[in-house]
C-alpha cells in the first residue's frame, strides 16, 4: 500500500518534470529574443531537474544512490544560475539586445 | 515505463535545444543552448541509469554537473575578452 | 578553524556518498584525499569563512523552503505564458536595490533571482542589481517586501 | 548531423560550441553502447578540457577561419576519395555486435572471462588497460608526457609576464562567480580523487581523474586568476610532477623485474597474485593520474599566458 503510493508519487514527479522540460524547450524556440529565451532555458531547468531527481530518489528508496542524486541536484542548483548569470552579464556587456528591449517595453506600456 | 517516457521527453527537449543551438542567431543563444543541453544530459544520464539498473551512470552525471559549468565559464571568458586571460582589466 | 572543520565534514560526507565501498583501504584513501584537498585549500586560499559561514548553514534550509515555493509559483506562471497561443510577455530591465553588506547574502540574492523563472540577474553592482524580467508579474514578485525580509534574516544570521 | 553543421560554419567560435554538443552526444552514444568507461572519458575530456584548450588555441589565432585561397576542388576530391575508401572498408567489417567478429574472437573472450579472477578487479576496462595492456597504456602516458613538455617548451618562448598590466584576473571582480567557484572547487578536487581511487570498481581511473583534477585548477585559474595558479604550479613543479607520474609507472615495472617477474607483471608484487595485481594497478593508475593532471595544467597555463600575436 505504502509502496504503491510512493511509486505513484514518483511517477507524478517524473511526468511533471518531463512535461516541464518539454515546455521550456518549446519556450526556448518560441520566445523572441535572447533574454526571454534565457528565462525559458537555463533557469527553469532547476525545477524540472528537481522534480526528476526527486522522482528518482523516491524510486531508489533510502540508499547511497539517493545521496548521490541529492549531490547532483545541489551542484546543479548552485552552478546553473551562476552560469546563466554569467551569460546574461556577458550578453549585456556586449550590448546585445539592449535597444530592442527598450522598444519592446515602451510599446507595451 | 514511466522512466522511459521521461527519458524520451528529455530526448525531445534535447533535440529542440539542439535546434536552438544550430539556429543561433547570436552566439549567446548558442552558449545558452549548450549549457541547457548539458543540464538535460545530466538528467538523462540519471534517468537512463535507473532505466538500465546501473547506477554507475550517476558518476558520469556528476562529472557533467561539475564540468559543464567550467566550460561555460571558459567560453564566456573567451568571448568577453577574446582571450582566456585578459591582458588588462576593463572595469 | 570552525570553517575548516565544517568543510572537512562536508567533504567527508561527499566522499562517503560517492564511494560505497567501506573497506579499510578505501577509507584510508578517502582520509588521505580529504587531507590533500584541505591542504590545497589552505595553500591556495580557495574557501574560507566568508565563502562558507558555518552559522549560515543553520539558516539556509528555511530560506530554501521559502525559495522553493516561490520557484514553483513562478514556474507555473512562466509555463502558462509559454503555452499561450499569443505571446503575452512584457520583457523589461529594471534596477533593484540590494543593500547587503556581506558577499554571501548578495550572492544568494542574485542567484535566487536567477533561479526563479521569469527573472534573471544581469549585472551586480555595489548596492543594486540590474534584473531582466519576462513579465510585469514576475518583476513585482521580486520587489515584494517578503523577499527583503527573508534576506535580512539571512544577513543577520552570520 | 552536428558534424555537418560544424563543417559548414565559418565562425570558429560557434564551431567550438557545437563541438561541445557533439561530444555530449558522443558520450550519450557510448553510454547506450554500455561503454561506461569510454563515455566517462568523453564526458570529462570532451565537455570541459577540450573546449578550453581549443579556445585557448583560438585565442592565439583568430576567430574567423581564413578564407581559402586555394581552389576548392582538390580538398573535395581528397575528402571524397578518403570517404569512399572508408565506406569500402566498412563493407568488410562484421555486422554490428556480431559475435563471430574477429574482435570478439581474439583476446577479448579471455579478458572478459578471466579478468575477474586473475586480477580481482571488478571493472574489466580498468583490468584490461592497466594490467593486460599495460605496455600500451605506458606508451600513451609517455605520449602525454612528451606532448606536455613540447607545449611548455614551444609556448614558454612567447610567454609574457604580467608586468605592466598588473592583475590578469577579469572574472575575479565578479562576486557571484568567484563565490560559487570557491565553493565548488574543493568538491571537484575530491570528486577527481574519488574517480582516481575507485577505477577498480566503477568507471574511472587515472586519465579521467587527472582531467577532472586539472579542471578544478583551471576553474581556479579562470576565476581567481592565472597568476595565483601559476604561483602554485611553476614550470619546474609541473615538470617534476609529470616526470614523477611516468617514473612511478616505469618504477612499478622495474620493481616487478627486480622481484623476478616480467616487466609490469604485477603478480609478483605481493604474495597473493590478486593482491599483487591490485597494488600494481593502483600504483600505475596513480602515475597516470599525476602525469595527466600536471600535463593538463601545464597546457592550460602555457596557452593562457601567451600573448596574442598582433
Amino acid at each position: 500500500m505504502w509502496d504503491t503510493l510512493i511509486s505513484y508519487c514518483s511517477y507524478a514527479l517524473l511526468l511533471t518534470g518531463s512535461f516541464l522540460s518539454l515546455t521550456f524547450a518549446i519556450g526556448l524556440l518560441r520566445f523572441p529574443d535572447f533574454y526571454t529565451r534565457m528565462h525559458a532555458a537555463g533557469v527553469s531547468d532547476t525545477l524540472c531537474a528537481g522534480l526528476i531527481v526527486l522522482g528518482l530518489v523516491l524510486q531508489a528508496g533510502i540508499s547511497l544512490v539517493t545521496l548521490k542524486l541529492l549531490f547532483i541536484l545541489l551542484f546543479l542548483w548552485f552552478t546553473s544560475p551562476t552560469a546563466s548569470f554569467a551569460l546574461a552579464r556577458a550578453a549585456h556587456r556586449a550590448g546585445y539586445g539592449v535597444n530592442e528591449q527598450q522598444e519592446a517595453s515602451s510599446s507595451n506600456s | 515505463m514511466i522512466l522511459a517516457v521521461t527519458a524520451i521527453a528529455l530526448l525531445v527537449a534535447m533535440a529542440l535545444t539542439l535546434a536552438r543551438a544550430l539556429l543561433g542567431p547570436s552566439i549567446f543563444d548558442r552558449i545558452l543552448a549548450v549549457n541547457t543541453f548539458g543540464t538535460k544530459i545530466v538528467l538523462f544520464l540519471g534517468v537512463y541509469g535507473f532505466l538500465t539498473q546501473r547506477p554507475d551512470f550517476l558518476d558520469i552525471a556528476l562529472v557533467y554537473a561539475l564540468i559543464n559549468f567550467i566550460s561555460t565559464l571558459a567560453v564566456l571568458r573567451f568571448f568577453e575578452s577574446g582571450q582566456l586571460v585578459m591582458p588588462k582589466d576593463k572595469e | 578553524m570552525k570553517h575548516s572543520l565544517l568543510l572537512t565534514a562536508l567533504l567527508a560526507i561527499f566522499w562517503l556518498a560517492l564511494s560505497g565501498h567501506y573497506v579499510a583501504f578505501t577509507l584510508i584513501l578517502g582520509a588521505l584525499s580529504i587531507a590533500l584537498v584541505m591542504w590545497l585549500n589552505w595553500k591556495m586560499h580557495i574557501s574560507d569563512e566568508r565563502v562558507l559561514p558555518p552559522l549560515l548553514l543553520l539558516r539556509l534550509p528555511r530560506y530554501w523552503m521559502w525559495l522553493l515555493l516561490e520557484i514553483i509559483k513562478s514556474n507555473i506562471h512562466v509555463a502558462i505564458k509559454i503555452w499561450q497561443p499569443r505571446l503575452d510577455i512584457q520583457p523589461q530591465f529594471k534596477k533593484i536595490p540590494s543593500p547587503w553588506k556581506r558577499d554571501v547574502t548578495r550572492v544568494v540574492h542574485a542567484n535566487s533571482i536567477t533561479l526563479t523563472p521569469g527573472t534573471v540577474t544581469v549585472t551586480v553592482d555595489k548596492d543594486s542589481f540590474l534584473v531582466h524580467s519576462l513579465t510585469d508579474e514576475t518583476m513585482q514578485a521580486l520587489e515584494s517586501p517578503e523577499m527583503k525580509e527573508q534576506l535580512e534574516k539571512l544577513e543577520r544570521f552570520q | 548531423m552536428v558534424a555537418i553543421a560544424v563543417a559548414v560554419m565559418r565562425d570558429l567560435f560557434a564551431i567550438v560550441m557545437l563541438f561541445g554538443i557533439y561530444s555530449l552526444l558522443t558520450a550519450g552514444i557510448f553510454v547506450s553502447l554500455d561503454a561506461v568507461d569510454v563515455a566517462f572519458t568523453e564526458a570529462a575530456v570532451g565537455a570541459g578540457i577540450s573546449t578550453i584548450l581549443i579556445l585557448s588555441t583560438l585565442a592565439l589565432t583568430s576567430r574567423e577561419e581564413k578564407k581559402s585561397t586555394h581552389s576548392r576542388f582538390l580538398p573535395l576530391l581528397v575528402v571524397l576519395v578518403t570517404g569512399a575508401t572508408l565506406v569500402y572498408g566498412t563493407l568488410d567489417m562484421p555486422a554490428f555486435s556480431d559475435p563471430q567478429a574477429p574482435v570478439h574472437q581474439h583476446v577479448a573472450p579471455r579478458y572478459l572471462d578471466q579478468a575477474q579472477q586473475e586480477t580481482g578487479v571488478p571493472n574489466i576496462v580498468t583490468a584490461v588497460l592497466a594490467s593486460y595492456r599495460s605496455y600500451d597504456t605506458m606508451g600513451e602516458v609517455t605520449v602525454i608526457f612528451t606532448a606536455g613538455i613540447a607545449v611548455m617548451l614551444l609556448l614558454s618562448a612567447f610567454r609574457h609576464r604580467e608586468d605592466e598590466a598588473g592583475n590578469l584576473n577579469d572574472l575575479s571582480h565578479h562576486p557571484v562567480l568567484k563565490y560559487v567557484a570557491r565553493l565548488m572547487i574543493p568538491f571537484i578536487l575530491l570528486f577527481a580523487l574519488y574517480v582516481q581511487f575507485h577505477g577498480d570498481y566503477g568507471p574511472g581511473g587515472g586519465f579521467q581523474a587527472g582531467v577532472i583534477f586539472a579542471a578544478g585548477f583551471i576553474l581556479y585559474g579562470l576565476v581567481v586568476g592565472i597568476d595565483k595558479t601559476r604561483s602554485m604550479f611553476s614550470d619546474s613543479v609541473l615538470r617534476w610532477l609529470m616526470a614523477s607520474g611516468l617514473l612511478l609507472y616505469i618504477g612499478v615495472g622495474v620493481v616487478t623485474l627486480l622481484l623476478g617477474g616480467e616487466f609490469l607483471n604485477y603478480n609478483v608484487l605481493a604474495a597473493d597474485q590478486v593482491k599483487g595485481q591490485h597494488w600494481g594497478i593502483f600504483l600505475v593508475e596513480l602515475g597516470v593520474g599525476i602525469t595527466v593532471t600536471a600535463t593538463m595544467i601545464a597546457m592550460f597555463l602555457a596557452f593562457s599566458e601567451v600573448r596574442r600575436p598582433e
